[in-house]
């Protein structure tokens, strides 16, 4: 494989500070960057990329392309919580299947950001409406993880259902959802005018706070890390095999439907990701019942390291045999 | 000095408006609500590390007169058996305002 | 009425996350930028703000006009809490009036920023000196106000007359008007130079900024929404009504000393905007009997929006009747 | 172990200093202050929406003598009426480091 | 409802690690922490002004069955003694959720 | 002397800015810059001082020249806390005087970072190893504290031995030393590829952020003085002439060993200032017996300042005096 991309990944500043920040837990270094900092700089960067995707999208426009993307992104939100539901039954319950299904349906808006600034590294352009993919893969796979719980579900209780109206509400208004699609909006609104009055803050802070914010997470999923005593070798083996398996049948899906490299990097990396904030935020008002340091520690302690350091690389090394 | 009862409440911050709508609707006098205070219980095993994410509690504070305690307990266990937290009620006196509790 | 104004004020990214914020509470999102963030952006603003006006106002110097204008902006932050006083006395008890009548008679710091920065878009200039006048507009309204309350209340008890000391440190120390004055007299200290190391922070993210404090401005204001049910149809009508005459008064004004199309502008907000933070703190502290979600509710969920949406492009278009 | 009184209270973060002033001049060993606290009351209806502004209150927590209560409760009960806040007493056993306060 | 010992510890933040180890030692049922509180004490006169430094104090807080207090005491004496901070022991009671405590 | 060098080094915003701080609190204004927005701002500067000095020091490379420099600043670092300590042991007992004298054996980030702004300002240049020096010489001081609290002790007791793990974790992995060493080493690896992206974060912030911290520091400071009654003239003393001593010393040694002008500023502010956050957090562990209140604000409040206002002109001027 191309040692040179794994290289040219990791001797970047953002996933630099991110061993750095997981060094500083194995370490027992008191570095730590307090609440709500890291909150801080997450909506900053959900704003920034929300924002220059909207403003790009309303250059490209809505092509056909760009209506299949979208399609594709949906379709695999809906079909990876279904077939890692199946999966994850061998081994756990219920409600613990369901939960970490969900969790890998949805994605995670840094794990795409960092392979965002990898792609412009390499000078490899992508589309602003992969922004919207992002926006529209992150909540399906809560209501289909709740589906699956119902249907599987012993005895229907009355609680469940009334929780629906609350579930609609955090898989479509939580905030990291609402504040991306709402600046997308607000770029698509007032285009390369507002673009212009917004730049010098929104690109030439996003790498410096990228960075930071990578810090901040190497900290929090090193942290991490113990829970895996408690979580076994099954899912540990299942939050490493089933990004790459995701990837690759997002690599597929974008090679059959026409993905430039770069848009296809980014599809592959929202098929892998899992979500380690909304999705679990879902879960555990909805399904009490699953245990969040499974689903927590598996996203956030595996997938999402593996993803930064080896995925990107990797599935980028996967999408140039193709492509080329 | 009247005596009135303290209920203590802490449970994860996603399930204090649960909390507080249950004390409103028994019309308690008031509240006092400590927001992000991290903790480790019996269910909350996430919370091991004490990381400061999304996942932290909130601190419930409630002083109210005696006969308030039943409704809110018949109220709250359920929430707390379903969704994790815990509750606790102690005695306190409270110093006469103009508009006292007790 | 000029309509395009209305609209390239509303297609500001600025505008748009106000409305952004005050729509995630509306539809219940969960989105929200927690404390201190907040505090962050208004330190931010009021630095950038009081530097630039200081760097100005060493260029411009200390004209007649400059005199005027700001002997202006005392006669109205003393005028308006008097003659809204007595119309508040015709429904409110002598405690609200007074309070309520001293918050319409200082100003909003974020009202007059966002003004400034639709001026810069439609490139129109304004005098750095327009600081000056903000710093001075804030504190008169708090003692007006106070003595109201002094010589209107029945029996005037000790505890009152204690407090004039820490009266005129809230209305003259506060942190707003003292970093605002501060960082003033700090960019007339350092001048040029300090303008070229600084810039890139105070200009180069200073519309980013904005952006995310109305961003937070918008869900502040519209949770207080609700509390407008207590507050009655008299309130809400003054919240609205005494905005444009207090602007009309200040179009006047400065149609009469002959300040600029932009000085004007920035002088009709001033005069037009209500205080809900400085003010309303001041009147907790030294007219407990009044209450404060009537005047913090009129100023932040009804003029403050009123303001930024309608207000801001609505005395521009007067004051382009009039000095054309 | 001493038995001393804990006495909490909880006001606008304006009031904290007058408050503080008041616990001093007691003479009381010691006092914790958790700041940015919210909560509803009788009087502070602005925090309705638990809005966390500037506006927000602070929780004022002492272990003390049960002689200093007497006194303090008398200072403190005019600044609550005036300008709002609540004050609580309850019992507590204190566990004797080398200086104890009971 | 059962009758439970309710802990409470405020110690400058450095120690909360040693006092937590302690609790969980003593195998407590749970524990809550508040970080970020600052006050006045015997020794810490630099938390005089109230300075919201790195300084700063922990609030830790307790529920447990009285039988663990005799054991807890003893350990946390000798932190408080050297490092400084207080702890002090009161009365409360558990509202029964599934697991209770008491 | 040379008073131009007083007032061009007064006249800056981040000098200002840390008058305006002192002002704030000695006139009572309620101006603070609530936690945890210092740490943000410490953290920033950190990073960004490490991340650059990483950068210089992989184009300027270890010459002999750096060798000596670094071990220049380790000597003063192991020589400063020892003769100190006996100067202390005069009046103070022995635990508060291992704690001072480890306290000014120690650095200060910040101060390091005004005199680097204000050379910039000068257009003087220095070395990114002079950040090296910085990071080596926050450390020895604890241990020599130590190690000097424990030969001077009457009994030991087991409970000092025990904490000797601790006492190295806390002196070379405390969070300050880790995230400056770690951006250090990150800075060498991405080099000037790293340089361009983070660039207009790492520099186009770097003076604005610089001034808010300098605001906090000084509202900091302010609060600090009055504990300064307790302490004593013996010790207000020793904070300011110790500085001015270790100063000349640092300048003798730098002149011996042939540094540059601007290395010489820089490593004389090292030696003259003292620490205010790591030593005591490790002396508050380790020394317990001593009281935090004297080796916190003599230099914090005496000792910082000095440097900020009067030190760092005084030093230059002096080494512009021998290297002429
Ligand atoms: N015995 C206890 N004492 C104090 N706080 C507790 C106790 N048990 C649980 N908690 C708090 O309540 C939260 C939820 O508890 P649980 O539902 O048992 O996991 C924990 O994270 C703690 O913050
Ligand atoms: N019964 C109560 N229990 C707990 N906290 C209260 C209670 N009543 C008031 N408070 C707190 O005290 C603050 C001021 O109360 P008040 O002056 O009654 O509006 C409220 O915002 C609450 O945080
Ligand atoms: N009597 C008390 N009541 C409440 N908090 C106290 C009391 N005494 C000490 N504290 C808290 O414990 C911390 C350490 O106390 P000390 O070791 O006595 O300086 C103080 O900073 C206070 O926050
Ligand atoms: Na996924
Ligand atoms: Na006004
Ligand atoms: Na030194």
């Amino acid at each position: 494989m191309d040692f040179n991309l794994i290289v040219s990944n990791i001797l970047n500043p953002p996933v630099l500070f991110f061993f750095l920040g997981m060094l500083a837990v194995f370490v027992k270094s008191d570095l730590e960057i307090p609440s709500p900092l890291p909150k801080l700089f997450s909506l900053y960067l959900l704003f920034a990329i929300g924002f220059k995707g909207g403003v790009e999208l309303i250059k490209s426009g809505l092509s056909r392309e760009v209506i299949l993307i979208i399609l594709a992104a949906i379709f695999m939100a809906c079909v990876v919580p279904i077939y890692t539901f199946f999966l994850l039954r061998i081994k756990l319950d219920l409600y613990n299947a369901a939960a970490i299904a969900a969790t890998y349906g949805s994605i995670s808006a840094v794990t795409f950001i960092t392979a965002g600034s990898f792609l412009q590294q390499l000078d490899i352009s992508y589309g602003g409406y992969m922004v919207a993919a992002l926006a529209l893969m992150e909540s399906p796979a809560i209501i289909v993880g709740l589906i699956l719980v119902k249907l599987a579900a012993p005895s229907e209780d009355g609680d469940r259902e009334f929780a629906w109206s609350e579930v609609l509400q955090e898989a479509f208004l939580n905030s990291s959802v609402f504040l991306l699609v709402g600046s997308l909006v607000i770029g698509l609104l007032t285009g390369e005018h507002g673009w212009e009055v917004l730049s010098p803050f929104t690109q030439g802070l996003f790498y410096g706070v990228l960075t930071f914010f990578l810090l901040d997470m190497g900290l929090v999923a090193a942290k991490r890390i113990k829970d895996l005593k408690t979580t076994g070798f099954f899912l540990i083996g299942f939050a490493i095999i089933i990004p790459v398996v995701n990837a690759g049948l997002g690599i597929g899906l974008a090679k059959l439907i026409g993905m430039s490299q770069g848009d296809a990097l980014l599809f592959a990396v929202l098929c892998a990701s899992a979500s380690y904030i909304a999705v679990p935020a879902a879960m555990r008002m909805t399904v009490p019942e699953a245990n969040p340091s499974l689903y927590v520690s598996a996203a956030l302690a595996v997938t999402f390291p593996f993803n930064i350091i080896v995925g990107i690389p990797l599935y980028l090394y996967v999408i140039n045999l193709f492509w080329a | 000095m009247e005596s009135v009862k303290r209920i203590e409440i802490i449970a994860n911050s996603q399930e204090l408006n649960r909390l507080l709508r249950i004390l409103d609707k028994a019309k308690v006098p008031g509240y006092t609500v400590i927001r992000n205070v991290v903790g480790r219980g019996q269910r909350s095993t996430t919370d091991d590390d004490l990381v400061d994410t999304s996942t932290s509690n909130a601190y419930v504070l409630c002083f109210c007169q005696e006969e308030k305690i039943a409704q809110i307990e018949e109220e709250i266990r359920p929430v707390l058996n379903r969704f994790g937290g815990v509750c606790f009620v102690s005695e306190a006196m409270q110093i006469n305002a103009l508009k006292c509790i007790g």
